[in-house]
């Protein structure tokens, strides 16, 4: 099993992902996704930036995916990761596991998840809707605890 | 030796990369930082809480131990919020 | 929020179903999604029988869905459960949840996935390749203890 | 008092649902599976490994010690295998 890793700019189709992991086979029980959107954090931000480090960044998706792929009896895996000026409401990242039970499917979407928030090398600065530049995002020691627990035999 | 900066970091250095010659004795991750700190208030700036700065050799992420023999691109950045 | 639940005979489609959680809002930040398919077992079944308790099915599912929208902050959860003959490749069961940030949507629709195995009245029976009736498919008591992990606090 | 039945428990009984007016003393869940189970081989042959029926009534889960008090429909099923 061969991850579908993808950096891009342009926006991605969850429901192609999906179906291209499952279609026409008879082995796959589950296909568990996560999509991680923009937020206008209540009307404050016009837009999201996430500048990225090119060549890292489609190396260290695909190392923490075969990661994945070592841990958990996988039968498919995408991971789609955007970069450039994201607008709230659109799709910044998709991760889509396949497998023949569940629990695989949904570990690995989690653990992929985990690392990306804390080992890809994206960063996100915010846009407010006033038209100023805001922050860069601060990193959340959440994130870091949420990866941490991974590093535990699972 | 190419140097690659990003975000924060980047806009604080000035510049998205450069090439430089360490002098010798410049042998870890940690050393080539404290000598970035020496050459200007742009750097010293962007490696003032180096405990918050990550750092990748040739993609890798590496420790402030790490050691540069043989790196050709050296990457330093803030903790990663992508995801 | 009120979680959209349905027991029905006729497929469903999960782009249009997870579309609709996030579709037009700007405060949604993550859509989990899992996907539950027809296996064929290596070709030993020709189909996967659901026979449920009408009435029941849908009012401890509703239940089910309850709780999880009780325990986590979420913005949207989609419960969909077939019932009828389901050949290999066809879906059988979706749940989609939606929120702010991803841990929520991720332990929501790992945590219905955990309970529908083991508290929804559905029972499965096998349709083998060679045309003769199988058997009913036994619980498995892993099922049992993924779920009653989620008894304690989380 | 409605019974349903459900999965190989039904194939067992032979039937999917009767009405039965289980006698005085019958109070709880177990003492209508051991009435039950006097009612002839489908019943025996059903409910021969207590441990594994599940019940339910009113359409909510219920365990052997539950009182059948104001119930209308009583279901009997094996552990369910849906998701």
């Amino acid at each position: 099993m061969n991850p579908a890793v993808r950096i891009q700019s342009e926006d991605f189709d969850p429901a192609a992902e999906m179906d291209a992991l499952a279609s026409g086979r008879t082995d796959i029980g589950a296909v568990a996704s996560f999509v991680g959107l923009c937020r206008d954090e209540e009307g404050r931000l016009s837009a999201l930036e996430l500048e990225h480090y090119p060549g890292m960044a489609e190396a260290e998706v695909a190392r923490v995916a075969g990661e994945a792929a070592r841990r958990w009896p996988l039968l498919g895996l995408t991971v789609i990761h955007r970069y450039g000026l994201i607008r709230p409401g659109e799709r910044i990242v998709l991760v889509a596991a396949a497998s023949s039970h569940r629990q695989p499917a949904l570990a690995a979407t989690e653990f992929l998840m985990d690392y990306l928030k804390t080992r890809a090398p994206f960063w996100k600065r915010e846009h407010l809707a006033t038209g100023e530049l805001g922050a860069w995002v601060a990193a959340k020691e959440a994130d870091d605890a949420a990866a941490s627990r991974w590093a535990a035999p699972v | 030796m190419k140097l690659v900066y990003f975000a924060w970091v980047r806009e604080r250095v000035g510049r998205a990369e450069e090439h430089v010659e360490p002098p010798a004795g410049i042998g870890t991750v940690a050393e080539l930082v404290a000598w970035l700190k020496s050459r200007g208030e742009g750097y010293a700036h962007a490696f003032e809480n180096e405990r918050v700065i990550r750092a990748a050799i040739d993609h890798v992420h590496a420790r402030p131990d790490a050691s540069l023999q043989g790196a050709r691109e050296v990457a330093f950045f803030p903790p990663m919020t992508g995801g």
